[in-house]
């Protein structure tokens, strides 16, 4: 036995390393449809085994089955497909300027778009969203331009955030989109508080937020779960669990021993475990958690299962640390080409009608990007004003920044 | 008036807020049914119901980060943490996040909280019972920091910090919580009802943040200082008998500079005093911006006194406080420079 | 419905406050010997449901029932008697110092007795504790001096802590005992650090931590979870939910949702849920944890499910928050006067081996503590030397300090 | 001499240590398998196996309590930072427990740990990325703080570091991994293999903590400074042709006050050049300390060159970052002063 107090400290391990073959033998995937729904005023305590399953909705053949389809119409599933495929080839875009030099910075979701295209699709507009930086598909989905969004990464003329943030870290008011922080998992409490004030307001909003599984491991994550149990707050605490942060995998955040969904058992809260590459599932689960907290349920925490098919950020190079095909060989697929399937399956859509979305939405993209660089790009040194950097400190701009802008001679 | 100790006028500024505005909250460890440690929130819940002023968990973190989250929504939390000694785990919700909110959103987002800190030794606290560590928060931009001296100035300023729009971190000497206490622990300590500045109105007025007060008007030396050492600075100012100008600061930031430049410049001298650990406390930054601004002015070395650079000692607390005997010498010897 | 998003925040309530009639209704009490005992290797997803039992060895007559009877022999049941005894004596007569001005603050634990001294029992001498202030006992079993605990209390010249700590702030690496923070749960992850260096040694001591209801929501205990579970370090970590944190009931750390003991299935940690204040339950699961840390099995987190009979330190009133006769109602009785009943049962106690014990140990504790106090008390002013408050910062005193001490003029 | 970039220069001191004392154990985010985010610890798990090199949870007062457990089981723990920025949430568990625990102990718990943090901006990481909160560390008693500015500093401040009892914060500003930086962005930069403090001797040697380094003799005015601004100040004196002592800290505390001190009595003024926010910066302490011990030589007031008091603006950053002509500036009107 290697992990014993007197034999070594026990280090976990990934089952494969760049090198190595791929073994994902080790995730049970039960069937889709087999995961009971239970009522949304249940008792957390009668669900406690779900946090140990894995709801899943589109069978091998894309057909949506059991109690968690939530019978989307065609139309809606579309504007799903459309909004994940829209994210991707956002991503692609923006990640290709960064290496062109137009911008220093980007972050992809690619392989995780159903987590948040299908979650933003099953909250309302107005629910106040507390994202961490993989969450670009809730704008999208809200049909937030994307123009406003190359502004940002650009740094540009016409960003919002004036230059101040690094790229991706969108925020919008008007969008209920919550300032994306650098510091992880500090959204999370702030986004039960958000949820206590809607309930103190009689309000009928809820907030979401959104945790990676390694930055599940901060305080300020327990923090949400016990402030959201004690208060009973309105809110949805989202873990995305994708296997990775940056090199670590999920053992590095106890994945090894447990499922994340089984945190929330600790709180008396439910839980819920996802195939979070299942468009589906993602909605039907985030659903019955809205719905849950807009009848003044409490709190619901969703462990969404996927996988970060892209490198942490262009900062990285995941081929260092996992072998090079663990993206091809998640077993559960790719959410856009299992919606796809589905909507194939159900006779409305189809190949071609995806090749030709791809071709328009790239088309798209690359006009916006080019309107985007228009109004300037980090490298051409078009930024907004220097004499803004002293602005927004505070309210009022007290004596010290005054004379420290003078200072800047600007 | 009524006489107010300093907890009376933290709780009588509460309770108007509470009254005036329905989307201030307050909350903290043992704020609600209880009235919290030091009572400052007694009788809250009870007047204003369960969601406006209510208990935690004790999580400092959880605190800050569920009154971001408030603030973002449009509410006004007032917050307690219970020490000062325990607001570390809390930092960095109010660095990276209650502090550069407005920032980093634009303007979109804002943290209009205040969070009340109970802080400074001189009640046998020990070292996790007596800490003074404003001057972290004073190196964090987009934060104010504001510490009162007396009952009067606490609910001026308290009601400002909670209508202002930007996070306030409201320090309480907890020392001055009953009386004034001018640092000579073997006397028995007066009482506020015996203080001018312990006459409180008890309607709704303002103090306003960033203006400081010249407690005792002088001209030999300024003494730059804040919270219970402001009655320390006056009591030594007495005993010397050297004619100095007193300045209570009120707010650390924003600092009233042009009080303290226009009494150094008249002065000539300066001297600090503050209980927190001497390196990199904030009579580093006075010490800095007086002699930025009144070097040409100043006829002697700025002096600081300060607590040690050690831990508060439990038994040994009145050898680290720096009380009026400390700041005499320092009075003497900057008359002398 | 109180509790709704869109009608009001809800904030829990004890169910009773002064003036109220005690009201434990809601505490589910499972007969003595219902709870099975697994094997310490047993996989901990197959225990899940001890973390919502209760284990009770001690029955209504005094009779050790079932299988986590430890089967102490009588002579470990009087030393574990006789150490509780003392420290209720010990803890009565430090307050009454407090009172006379002796010292200026003081803690008790009654009521609890048997969690710190039936767990201190279970260790080794030299297993490695992290308490809270609560866990007095665990010192007094090991037959720590009490003239040195008292010492320490007065702040007098043979403080081995140099009157740098509050009263009860006990610490002593000779005693396995470490220094006690005023920061709440702090201890915690440094207790699984310590475990962890164990591991790392191949030593075969093991580390021991409490914390309480309260300070659980701490995100220091979130993250001993999750290294504890991540490095299966030979670690204990024990919640003591006595009821109360100063005023606020358990509910506000999550206590009215579930158990506490649940914590620990987010981590994949075996969780015991144990009768607090029954001495041979207590002793029995420390035991199974002290037993998987040493075999390299990973940690354990136990909840202690007991009751603060006394304030929460001599600067409280509890009075003031929770029904005057609270304590008296507590259905699970005194950890002292069971213990007895059982060895009275056993034939091998009687009700005035108890009173002699009480009185020779009042005795000795009058005696020791007149010691104490001619070593010093806080009120005389006998106090270690200040030139003594500049050593220790840092190992070797900076030319800062050595100047601040010439300035001190000591 | 091997050349060796900081990174390098970090790697070996720790490669070294980790092979003459088996009580060192290096953990943190990423730094096992893949060997940090900056590649500090490559190659170290590999040669030392999984238990004495090894990742983490993300969560920093998690590596922190685990490292101060560790330190009074017996062990030498260093562990990273991965940003400066997220030391926030470690920050109770330094200042409450590692920082206090020799003296709450009466000697008898103590924590040997090295806390290794990149710090620092001017490499367009944004707010989250950029920040040098030194000087909070430097307000905490009971820790030691070491900013390096070049590999051979780095690699010996590194190696006491690790060998000191006490817990020491490390800062790497990360400006300065690949070569010296200047400050003039709009320029290619330099690497360290073309600078005479980028050779690096391969064995083990070690540079005293508290002793300041004088890079630049001089006679003019003191520059104190630190980290990447040592190489700005050098910069702004060559260009503005003053003759400038420049004098590399290395070690904020404890602080070579000698050294410092001599020099500013022969020079007469002093410019204090730091990347962090001005106000309660480093640079407050250190012209406190200046002007407490040289009052009677000082000619000019002295100045401080610093980060502007707002966040470290993502776009905007050579807006922010205090660059050779601020500091040229500042000199010219000490110069005047
Ligand atoms: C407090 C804090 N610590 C460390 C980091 C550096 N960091 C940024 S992303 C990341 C990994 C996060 O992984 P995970 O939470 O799983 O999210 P994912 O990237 O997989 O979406 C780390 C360590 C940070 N941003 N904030
Ligand atoms: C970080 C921190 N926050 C707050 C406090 C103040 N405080 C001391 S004890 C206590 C209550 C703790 O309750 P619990 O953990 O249940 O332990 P018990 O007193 O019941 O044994 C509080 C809030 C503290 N010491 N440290
Ligand atoms: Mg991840
Ligand atoms: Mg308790």
């Amino acid at each position: 036995m290697k992990n014993t107090a007197n034999s070594g400290l026990h280090v976990p391990e990934p089952t494969a390393r760049p090198g190595d073959k791929v073994d994902f033998s080790y995730i049970a995937i039960p069937p889709a449809g087999s995961v009971r729904m239970p009522d949304t005023a249940v008792d957390p305590s009668e669900i406690r085994d779900l946090c140990y399953d894995l709801i899943r909705v589109m069978d091998e053949n894309g057909q949506a089955v059991g109690p968690w389809n939530p019978k989307l119409s065609a139309d809606d599933l579309r504007r799903g497909l459309r909004a994940m495929t829209l994210t991707r080839v956002f991503d692609d875009r923006m990640m290709r300027a960064q290496r062109q030099g137009k911008t220093t910075f980007y972050m992809k979701c690619t392989g995780e778009e159903a987590v948040a295209v299908a979650q933003g699709m099953a909250l309302r507009r107005d629910d106040m969203c507390f994202p961490t930086y993989r969450q670009q598909g809730l704008l999208i989905v809200r049909d937030w331009p994307i123009l406003d969004m190359m502004c940002q990464v650009f740094a540009n003329t016409k960003d919002r955030l004036k230059g101040r943030q690094l790229p991706i870290m969108y925020s919008t008011k008007e969008g209920a989109f919550f300032s994306i922080s650098g510091n992880l998992a500090t959204q999370t409490s702030q986004a039960v508080g958000w949820g206590m004030a809607a309930a103190y307001k009689h309000d009928q909003r809820i907030a979401a937020t959104w945790v990676g599984d390694g930055a599940s491991a901060e305080g300020d994550f327990h923090h949400a779960l016990t402030f959201a149990a004690v208060y009973q707050a309105p809110v949805i605490l989202n873990l995305v669990n994708n296997q990775w942060a940056i090199s670590s995998f999920q053992g590095f955040a106890g994945g090894d021993r447990t499922t994340f969904a089984a945190r929330a058992l600790g709180y008396g809260i439910p839980g819920l475990r996802v195939d979070g590459n299942d468009f589906l599932a993602v909605y039907a689960v985030t659903a019955w958690a809205a719905e849950r907290a807009r009848a003044g349920l409490g709190p619901t925490m969703i462990e969404l299962f996927t996988y970060r098919a892209s490198a942490h950020s262009t900062s990285d190079d995941p081929s260092k640390y996992r072998p090079a095909d663990e993206a091809a060989c998640w077993p559960l697929g790719d959410p856009i080409d299992r919606l796809k399937k589905h909507l194939i399956a159900l006779g409305e859509w189809s190949e071609d009608q995806q090749k030709a979305l791809e071709e328009e939405l790239t088309e798209y993209v690359t006009k916006t990007a080019k309107e985007a660089e228009s109004y300037g790009t980090l490298d051409q040194g078009v930024a907004p004003s220097p004499a803004t950097m002293f602005e927004d400190v505070y309210k009022e701009m007290p004596w010290h920044l005054r004379r420290q802008r003078q200072e800047a001679g600007i | 008036m009524p006489a107010m100790n300093m907890i009376q006028a933290v709780n009588s500024a509460m309770d108007i807020m509470l009254a005036r505005d329905n989307d201030i909250v307050i909350f903290g460890e043992d704020v609600g049914y209880f009235g919290g440690v030091f009572r400052a929130t007694e009788g809250l819940q009870k007047k204003y119901g369960l969601d406006r002023t209510f208990d935690t968990p004790i999580a400092e973190a959880g605190i800050l980060g569920v009154a971001v989250g408030m603030g973002a929504y449009g509410l006004r939390p007032v917050v307690e943490i219970q020490f000062a000694d325990y607001i570390y785990p809390a930092l960095d919700q109010l660095v990276s996040e209650a502090a550069r909110l407005r920032y980093r959103s634009a303007g979109e987002f804002t943290s209009p909280l205040t969070v009340r800190v109970p802080c400074g030794g001189g009640i046998f606290g020990g070292q996790t019972h007596s800490q003074s560590p404003e001057s972290l928060f004073t190196h964090v931009c987009g934060l104010k920091t504001v510490i009162p001296s007396n009952p009067y100035d606490a609910k001026g300023l308290l009601i400002s910090a909670i209508e202002d729009d930007d996070p306030v971190i409201f320090f309480e000497p907890k020392r001055l919580y009953n009386g004034p206490f001018d640092g000579h622990h073997d006397r028995p300590s007066g009482i506020w009802a015996n203080h001018p500045l312990g006459e409180v109105p008890a309607d709704y007025y303002k103090i306003p943040l960033g203006k400081a007060n010249i407690v005792r008007e002088g001209k030999d030396v300024t003494i730059l200082s804040y919270g219970t050492m402001v009655h320390v600075a006056q009591c030594a100012t007495e005993e010397t008998g050297i004619d100095a100008e007193v300045i209570d600061l009120r707010t650390l930031l924003p600092l009233d500079i042009d009080t303290i430049v226009e009494s150094v410049k008249k002065t000539g001298r300066c001297v600090i005093v503050h209980e927190a650990t001497r390196t990199s406390g904030f009579g580093a930054e006075l010490s800095a911006l007086v002699q930025e601004n009144c070097f040409y002015h100043l006829e002697a070395p700025i002096e600081r006194v300060t607590g040690w650079d050690t831990p508060y000692p439990y038994s040994l607390e009145w050898h680290y406080f720096p009380g009026p005997d400390r700041v005499g010498a320092a009075l003497k010897r900057v008359m002398e420079g």
